[in-house]
């Protein structure tokens, strides 16, 4: 009983990790510029992986296995934002406008520091 | 169209070749014999290290030589200048971030190094997640930092070391007269297969070669950068300047 | 069940590729790139379960350590227009 | 947290993490493992912990950490992270694109920079918005929304104050 319960719960884990990780891949294809798609390349892809993982960490055979799910959670957990906030600094710094946007004060700061 | 179709045909092919592997009439030849005696022979769970590093020990140390001559190579190609430093990086979030992870892939890294006899990895694969380290912290701090926390002078030395650690313990199987690189014949204990102190020689060895590779590759990265900056530093001197967060 | 999942993965995969392929800017192809990391990690522990067998969590650690490396250089090489200044 | 304590919390970390991956819980592997966190504790401590110019002790209080608050703040955390999951993928669902995106100013108060540096990241992580730049000498942040609002007054702000709270009790 326990063992079936188990299997339920992270086959619904990993189900939902899945549709996640459509999702935003379906958000990196359709979203209109570089910015918008790293919304949608980091967080619905970092909650994906993590659903997923916390799947696989209760699917998992021995305790071992299961430690080391968590870590690679944990590291996804550090490293993911960092990344995409690294892409996107370099983006603006780099001279990359983006396509649609309403109020831009990151833009102003950078023009009044080279003036 | 075409390409989505290319994409699954090789998806279906991989597939099938990954699941050969649980065949048991793919196993035939000499892998059925390793796979059947190493354990037994050298007392390592891992039987690509066992391989590498007992049955064919010599052509290790050849390969491991290679890297040597690279560096050798590479230095004397590219030695007009000295190193030229920068303190040019990213920007605070990354260098916080990065600075918190470097313990645990340092730790990262020799466990692999470490546990080469049990699990996969050894020697070749944790040198590089250690040079990965040197790149991180050159690429995220700026490569005046990096060397100022390592000192090339030292990866040479570390290097040399790890070269000379590997003849020596090939030395002490000449000593104990069962040939260069002997493990068990030469009289390392063979202890339990799957225990930490186990496998003879094997960690030993891992641990020149991981010194090795690690320092090698790392020296390696840092020429070929000096080069690139060499070609483009002139061009790019202009976008400097606004990079003081 | 678990092989549904894993078609889903490499699917995602395959969107992710699309992006790489057409992405009109380079950083869009680097997010991408990125996300196809993700899911190569995330391919590989599941992979794990299938064939019961650790060494696949091992290799998804370090190829995990590995991306990150990646984009960071990406991110550097973009944001000053070399490693190296 | 003070410089005394950094090396021990890397410590324990480390140790964890190795018993953790390994997986090994026999004598010869804490044993290896021990020694293996002294040396990287000794080589690494002074890159974790935050530098003396960093952290000036009349003005800046030392970091700790809340354990009994972060019993709460995770299951927080996570519930974010979620919320964020499905509002892109809501937003993705749609057969129209309903975006607003524009890049805003957050002023916060938080003292110390390593905080900063979490708020920046969780900030990341929770809908709607990423961190695109950091200004160390204003204590402010600089984050791309992808929905604003309104463009009058900042909604992006009280959100990421809201964080910040939770944060500072955490940490500060």
């Amino acid at each position: 009983m326990i063992q079936e319960m188990r299997f339920v719960v992270a086959y619904l884990f990993m189900a939902i990790g899945v549709f996640f990780s459509l999702t935003s891949v379906l958000g990196i294809i359709r979203f209109p510029d570089v910015y918008t798609r790293i919304h949608a390349g980091t967080k619905a892809l970092t909650g994906g992986a993590l659903f997923v993982l916390a799947g696989g960490a209760i699917l998992a055979p021995s305790w071992q296995a299961s430690a080391k799910f968590v870590l690679i959670i944990v590291f996804f957990l550090i490293t993911n934002p960092l990344s995409s906030h690294a892409i996107a600094r370099a983006c603006y710094r780099h001279g990359i406008k983006p396509e649609l946007i309403y109020k831009d004060e990151y833009g102003e700061k950078i023009s009044n520091k080279k003036e | 169209m075409g390409l989505l179709l290319l994409c699954l045909g090789i998806g279906w092919w991989l597939w099938k070749g990954v699941a050969a592997m649980e065949d048991p009439e793919f196993i035939i030849g000499p892998a059925a014999y390793y796979i059947i005696n190493t354990a037994e022979e050298t007392g390592a769970a891992n039987i690509v290290a066992a391989i590498l590093f007992d049955y064919r020990g010599i052509d290790t140390l050849g390969e491991a030589s290679v890297i040597y001559t690279t560096v050798c190579g590479v230095a004397m190609l590219f030695s007009k200048s000295k190193y030229k430093r920068s303190s040019a990086g990213l920007s605070f979030i990354a260098r916080r971030g990065v600075s918190f992870l470097v313990p645990f892939l340092l730790l990262y890294g020799s466990t692999i190094i470490l546990m080469g006899h049990m699990t996969p990895g050894g020697g070749f694969q944790g040198g590089a997640v250690f040079a990965t380290v040197t790149i991180l912290l050159c690429i995220v701090f700026g490569s005046s930092f990096e060397m100022s926390r390592i000192k090339p002078k030292t990866k040479e030395t570390i290097e040399s070391l790890g070269g000379l650690f590997f003849v020596f313990l090939g030395g002490v199987g000449l000593l104990a007269g069962a040939g260069f690189l002997a493990n068990t014949a030469a009289g390392f204990p063979r202890g339990q297969v799957g225990n930490f102190l186990s496998a003879g020689a094997i960690p030993l060895l891992n641990i020149a070669v991981g010194m090795k590779v690690g320092a090698g590759l790392s020296t390696i990265f840092y020429s070929m950068v000096r080069v690139l900056e060499l070609e483009f530093g002139e061009q790019m001197s202009e976008v400097e300047g606004n990079d003081k967060n | 069940m678990i092989y549904v999942i894993l078609w889903g993965l490499m699917l995602a995969a395959l969107g992710g590729f699309y992006r790489v392929v057409v992405g009109p800017t380079v950083p869009d192809r680097i997010v991408a790139a990125d996300a196809m990391t993700v899911l190569m990690t995330t391919t590989l522990a599941t992979l794990s379960i299938v064939f019961k067998n650790g060494v696949f969590l091992d290799i998804a650690l370090a190829f995990a350590i590995l991306a990150f490396a990646d984009v960071l250089i990406m991110a550097k090489y973009f944001e000053h227009g070399e490693l190296h200044k | 947290m003070k410089p005394k304590k950094a090396p021990i919390v890397l410590f324990v970390a480390l140790f964890l993490f190795w018993a953790l991956y390994t997986g090994r819980l026999d004598f010869a592997g804490l044993a290896v493992g021990g020694l293996l966190s002294t040396l990287i504790t000794w080589a690494t401590w002074r890159i974790f912990s935050p530098p003396a110019h960093e952290l000036p002790r009349n003005i800046a209080p030392p970091l700790h950490f809340n354990f009994v608050w972060s019993l709460m703040f995770f299951p927080l955390f996570f519930w974010e992270i979620f919320k964020a999951t499905t509002q892109v993928a809501l937003l993705t669902l749609r057969p129209r694109l309903y975006l607003m995106p524009g890049i805003v100013r957050v002023k916060t108060n938080l003292k110390h920079k390593t905080s900063l540096v979490v708020l920046a990241n969780q900030i990341t992580l929770t809908p709607g918005t990423v961190t695109v730049d950091i200004d160390l000498a204003h204590h402010e942040l600089y984050v791309h929304s992808l929905n604003l609002r309104t463009l009058d007054e900042c909604a992006v702000c009280k959100d990421v104050n809201r964080l910040e709270d939770r944060l500072r009790r955490l940490l500060e």
